[in-house]
């Protein structure tokens, strides 16, 4: 058994709104120091395989098919032991 | 040796919520001492949520028949007749606890509960409302993210299972600021013919659940909503439901469809405490038994005790009693929306509802003494504060220098100010039959393929029931009655929404009793009954205290031709505005004395119910007769905001002429009862004087609509308000943004 | 001339699709099924509004992967109308069948009102009952309208004539203050480059039904029909 | 200049509906060796702070007045050179 840790950001260049609006939130309660937010996704998700290669191979085809939108997102994974 | 036995025991019970009473009561029924699974059937069933232990008895003041009553209170949602074989189902529940807590959820959840209220009487969902309670935001912090994440859960949830909200009610008062209120409510349509009850007949049918799978969540939520929101608890998050709009959407569609087919013989959805409760109605409702067997309930977690599958309260469930034989068939239309219909038990002749585990019982109690849940009847005790806001006598207060500047903080008050910048979030329009979108007195749905529509109104006004309960209480049953037949809808009914605080308070108590009184007169005088209902009980907080009593009233109308609907703006230049109804020199319990003045106090204006169902009746016979071209009921900061707002709402100005010996701010500002504004074109207003006068009604004409776009009253001669509609216009528009800003 | 209306699961403004249609129009229509791999007689496809799979994860993410959209993309190269409104044209750009994304509103809440937009190209078999500059109103509600589309996709389409709708004010003007929830442009529908395939996010259909006070959506249609007609002779 | 890198789930036992629907749908196209897929946040951001140890302290912090909600999320973060 697999455990992939899979991140969806919007791709850098694009303005994310909900980055900002955190910034600012943060902001206004006095963490001023904080810059720069990006907000995106994170999935979990087991995996019934043994096979690290394998997996990673049906990891990148699940986020070029569905988890991620190329047009405006990028992704990444990691695949460890359960 | 058997002190020390009840000792132990009594902890066991006290935790589970039941009092010693309670216990001995119960042990009598079961003719034994409970086991683990059986103490929390009853605590669950016994708890004020679902028991209704306090609030029972005072329902019998209710009026719940009449001519449009297909059905009362007793099944999921009241039932009211619109006509050509059709029907409108419609009900409202709290969510206050959950949205205190985790207020998005809490919110949505409170949504897609009342949603399946409706769903399980075999109707279409056409609208959700929503009735909101929140402390002052003040500076910045908590309670402005409550309001923002409540008003986003409920918009998650309606928009996305595409039920419009159309409709609703923002108030505030630092009364709500350690326990806010969120009172959801849904309305549905159907042919007479396709009405559902809950009802679990015929020995050997099948109980199937169906929709999402069991969880821990909710623990105990029955219970939970029963008892004072405490100091944020650790053992309460077990409360916390996330909902899934989604899942709800499809559970909807797949039901409809099995509702075409003659498979289902009762229909009850899953609420608090979930599996137990809804089960143990349907069968109390047929006089049966049932059996159910925890293990073939679809599960989302392991190890789930046979205890937390029955009271879990996960969401987006529903119970269906099956035809014997037809199982495979609701199955399969399940299927095809990619949900499970999973036969759990079956109907008994015994009585007794027994729970299994795996085929082995594991708990077995007679059906009806879960239902027989223990009521009481206490003393009330009026409030201390009554005397000295009874005392209050107008000239306590100075006349303010500038009634402009009145007038203006008036509009951008947060109970009056426009509420765009909520149901601008909440998707009003899907389904296509939105007539009157949210901003007018109440909302207009039109039903497809007629020339008819229904009214649906939210009111409330805690301000008014804690300064007298009962008088408060009437009013806000006539201003909701008011708000219809401005729209030109003919008032059908009512659900009411009980929010009071701990009944076991002999103040609490009082108001509790009071507002129903007050509720249940006016239902009469107004011939609304009273079709269903909710009660949370327990508002209050250790910092806080008791909100205020706040009685929340659902109300639906019928509109008998889309001609007759009426909105509040001007229409036309040089037409004619009218005042119905008497304008006294009344300053307590208004708006302007809490805005103002910063006083919560004097009396609820005077209400005369039988004139007010007089002056009722004849504006909704105006209005048919297409006499009136705008109408606007006077409530929350009087004559000079009813004006100003349906100058608002057009692109007109007004010029009013009064002459009434009173103090300006009575005059402007005072809310007395049963008032109305309207405008006509010269003509029509001259026959709705005369016919007023008929009637015995006061009514005037005082002023013109105007091209200059101005808003500018008069009283003999002495100029008191002159101010430009677009800083109206302002101040109304931007005073909830104002309210929600984080800086 | 039969149209119809692709149900998903979660979709909840087919309803007010096919009514506009059944009723409206007073044309022929029927419901496709997501899991259906063929579409019948049809000539017209409304991909509709609402929240298929609930949204989750991106609108439209799970519901383009349907078999029935590889029979739409079938359809649509073969010349076929189609038309995604809201959630819809999620689906669309999801599917690639039109460029760009709709990110979420630059307010970060989701949107409901009564929104003026000006008509940038008429012709179109979606547009042709209106005028260029025309303004009219069609209901926005959504979360997710904020179209993107990498500058050079952007340019292109300008030039190609491939932008039909735009947020604008009561006056016509297109600013950035008469733009609700950040779309590029102020985009608010497009069309494909081979003029059969457009996406929208407001709702014609909302703005169909004059009991409802609005009905200048109609056109869109009626322009679809009159099309179809002219077309099949 | 320090990174933190922050990530917001729900907590465990709490339902999650996103997760399943992406579930359900990554297995209607075939990827059928997925299970307990969950979705959170994460969220990147600069921190204007050179001290690991008060970028720390300040993260949790920010955690628990705004970026989670401890009733239904728990989260986690790492700090690293930017
Ligand atoms: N929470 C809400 N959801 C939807 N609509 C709301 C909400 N709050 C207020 N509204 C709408 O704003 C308008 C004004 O509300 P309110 O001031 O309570 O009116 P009234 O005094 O006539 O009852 C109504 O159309 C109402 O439906
Ligand atoms: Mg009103």
């Amino acid at each position: 058994m697999l455990k992939a840790i899979v991140t969806v950001m919007l791709k850098k260049g694009i303005f994310d709104p909900q980055g900002r609006a955190v910034q600012n939130g943060l902001d206004s309660i006095g963490f001023d120091k904080v810059k720069g937010v990006r907000v995106g996704k994170q999935l979990e998700m087991d995996l019934e395989m043994e096979d690290m290669g394998a997996a990673e191979a049906s990891v990148h085809d699940m986020c070029d098919k569905m988890l991620a939108n190329p047009v405006v997102e990028s992704y990444s994974f990691e695949i460890k032991e359960a | 040796m058997t002190e020390k036995k009840a000792g132990m025991e009594e902890k066991i019970w006290r935790k589970a919520g039941l009092t010693d009473s309670e216990y001995e009561l119960l042990t009598k029924h079961m003719g034994r001492e409970p086991n683990t699974v059986e103490l929390a059937l009853y605590a669950q069933m016994w708890s004020e949520h679902c028991g209704y232990t306090h609030t029972r008895p005072l329902f019998k003041h209710f009026l719940t028949t009449g001519p449009r009553i297909v059905q009362g209170p007793g099944e999921n949602a009241g039932i009211v007749d619109i006509d050509d074989n059709e029907v409108i189902t419609f009900k409202l529940e709290s969510h206050n606890h959950p949205s205190a807590i985790a207020p998005f959820q809490g919110a949505a959840t409170g949504v897609g509960g009342i949603i399946r209220d409706i769903l399980a009487m075999g109707a279409y969902p056409i609208a959700s409302l929503n009735s909101l309670h929140f402390g002052h935001p003040g500076e910045k912090g908590h309670t402005r993210w409550l309001i923002s994440e409540v008003i986003h859960g409920i918009g998650e949830y309606g928009n996305c299972v595409g039920v419009p909200t159309v409709g609703g009610e923002v108030r505030f008062s630092n009364a709500y600021k350690g326990n806010p209120l969120v009172n959801a409510m849904c309305v549905g349509f159907m042919g007479k013919s396709e009405i559902k009850k809950a009802i679990a007949t015929g020995v050997g049918n099948s109980l199937m659940i169906v929709g999402n799978l069991t969880g821990r969540d909710g623990m105990g939520g029955a219970s939970f909503a029963s008892k004072d929101l405490e100091e944020e608890n650790d053992d309460d998050r077990g409360a916390i439901q996330v909902g899934d709009p989604f899942m709800e959407k499809l559970l909807i569609e797949a039901c409809l469809e099995v509702f075409q087919e003659d498979y289902v013989v009762g229909v009850q959805d899953m609420g608090a405490a979930g599996i137990l409760s809804s089960s143990v109605e349907t069968a109390s409702k047929a006089g049966n038994g049932v059996e159910i067997d925890v293990a073939l309930v679809p599960k989302r977690e392991e190890a789930m005790r046979p205890e937390e599958v029955m009271i879990s309260e996960s969401q987006e469930r529903m119970l269906l009693i099956v035809k014997k034989g037809m199982e495979d068939k609701v199955n399969k239309i399940f299927h095809k929306w990619d949900l499970h219909a999973v036969v759990i038990g079956h109907v008994t002749d015994d009585g007794m509802y027994r729970v299994l585990e795996d085929g082995r019982t594991v708990g077995e109690v007679p059906v009806w003494s879960l239902m027989d849940a223990p009521t009481y009847v206490l003393e009330g005790k009026e409030p201390a504060h009554l005397k000295e806001t009874r005392a209050f006598k107008n000239d306590l207060v100075a006349l303010p220098e500038d009634l402009n500047d009145v007038l203006l903080k008036l509009l951008g008050a947060p109970d009056i100010c426009s509420k765009e910048w909520v149901y601008r979030q909440y998707d009003h329009r899907v389904q296509m039959n939105t007539v009157v979108k949210p901003g007018s007195d109440a909302a207009i749905l039109r039903i497809k393929g007629r020339d008819k529509g229904i009214g649906i109104t939210m009111d409330s006004n805690g301000r008014y029931c804690y300064l007298n309960p009962r008088r408060g209480a009437q009013s806000i049953v006539a201003e909701s009655a008011r708000n219809q037949v401005v729209s030109g809808a003919e008032p059908i009914a009512i659900t009411d929404g009980l929010n009071f605080g701990n009944p076991e308070k002999p103040e609490v108590y009082y108001q509790l009793e009071q507002s129903i009184l007050g509720i249940s007169e006016a239902c009469r005088a107004l011939d609304t009954p009273v079709i269903g209902g909710n009660a949370s009980l327990y508002n209050q907080t250790p910092e806080f205290g008791a909100i205020y009593p706040t009685p929340i009233i659902g109300m639906t109308g019928l509109v008998k031709s889309l001609d007759h609907v009426t909105t509040m703006e001007f229409k036309d230049k040089d037409d004619l505005v009218i005042l119905i109804g008497e304008t006294k020199e009344e300053l307590g319990a208004s708006e302007y004395l809490d805005i103002i003045h910063g006083l919560v106090s004097g009396d609820v204006p005077e209400l005369d119910l039988e004139l007010e169902r007089k002056a009722q009746d004849f504006i909704l016979h105006i209005i048919r007769e297409g006499l009136v071209k705008s109408a606007h009921d006077l409530g929350d900061g009087g004559l000079a905001v009813a004006l100003a707002e349906s100058c608002i709402a057009s692109g007109f100005g007004a010029n009013v002429f009064l002459d009434l010996d009173m103090r300006a701010d009575a005059l402007l500002f005072g809310e007395s009862q049963t008032r109305f504004m309207l405008s006509a074109g010269s003509d029509s207003a001259e026959k709705i004087i005369d016919l007023a006068a008929e009637k015995g009604l006061i009514a005037g004409v005082i002023g013109r609509v105007t091209e200059t776009q101005d808003v500018i009253i008069r009283n003999m001669d002495e100029k008191l308000i002159e101010i430009p509609v677009e800083d109206c216009r302002d101040a109304f528009a931007t005073g909830f943004d104002k309210l929600m800003k984080t800086d | 001339m039969n149209w119809g209306v692709l149900l998903f699961p979660g979709s909840n403004c087919a309803e007010d699709c096919f009514h506009a249609v059944d009723q409206i129009l007073g044309k022929p229509v029927k419901y496709l099924w997501h899991k259906d791999t063929e579409l019948g007689d049809v000539d017209a496809i409304i991909i509709p509004g609402g929240f298929s799979y609930g949204d989750h994860l991106r609108p439209g993410a799970i519901a383009h992967l349907s078999p029935a959209m590889l029979a739409v993309k079938e359809f649509a190269a073969a010349g076929g109308l189609v038309i995604g409104i809201c959630n819809g044209f999620q689906i669309l750009t999801e599917s690639r069948m039109l460029p760009g994304s709709l990110l979420q509103n630059r307010g970060l809440k989701f949107l409901c009102q009564d929104q003026t937009l000006k008509v940038d190209n008429p012709d179109t078999p979606f547009t042709s009952e209106y005028d260029a500059g025309d303004v009219v109103v069609f209901p926005i509600a959504h979360n997710e309208g904020n179209y993107y589309a990498a500058p050079e996709t952007i340019a292109e389409m300008e030039a190609n004539g491939q932008i039909l709708f735009r947020y604008c004010n009561a006056d016509g003007e297109v600013s950035d203050s008469t733009n609700p929830n950040g779309s590029i442009h102020s985009i608010a529908g497009i069309i494909n480059r081979t003029g059969n395939v457009v996406g929208m996010m407001p709702h014609p259909e909302r703005s169909a039904d004059i009991v409802l006070g609005l009905n200048e959506g109609k056109g869109v249609f009626v322009s679809m029909l009159k099309h179809l007609e002219a077309n099949h002779g």
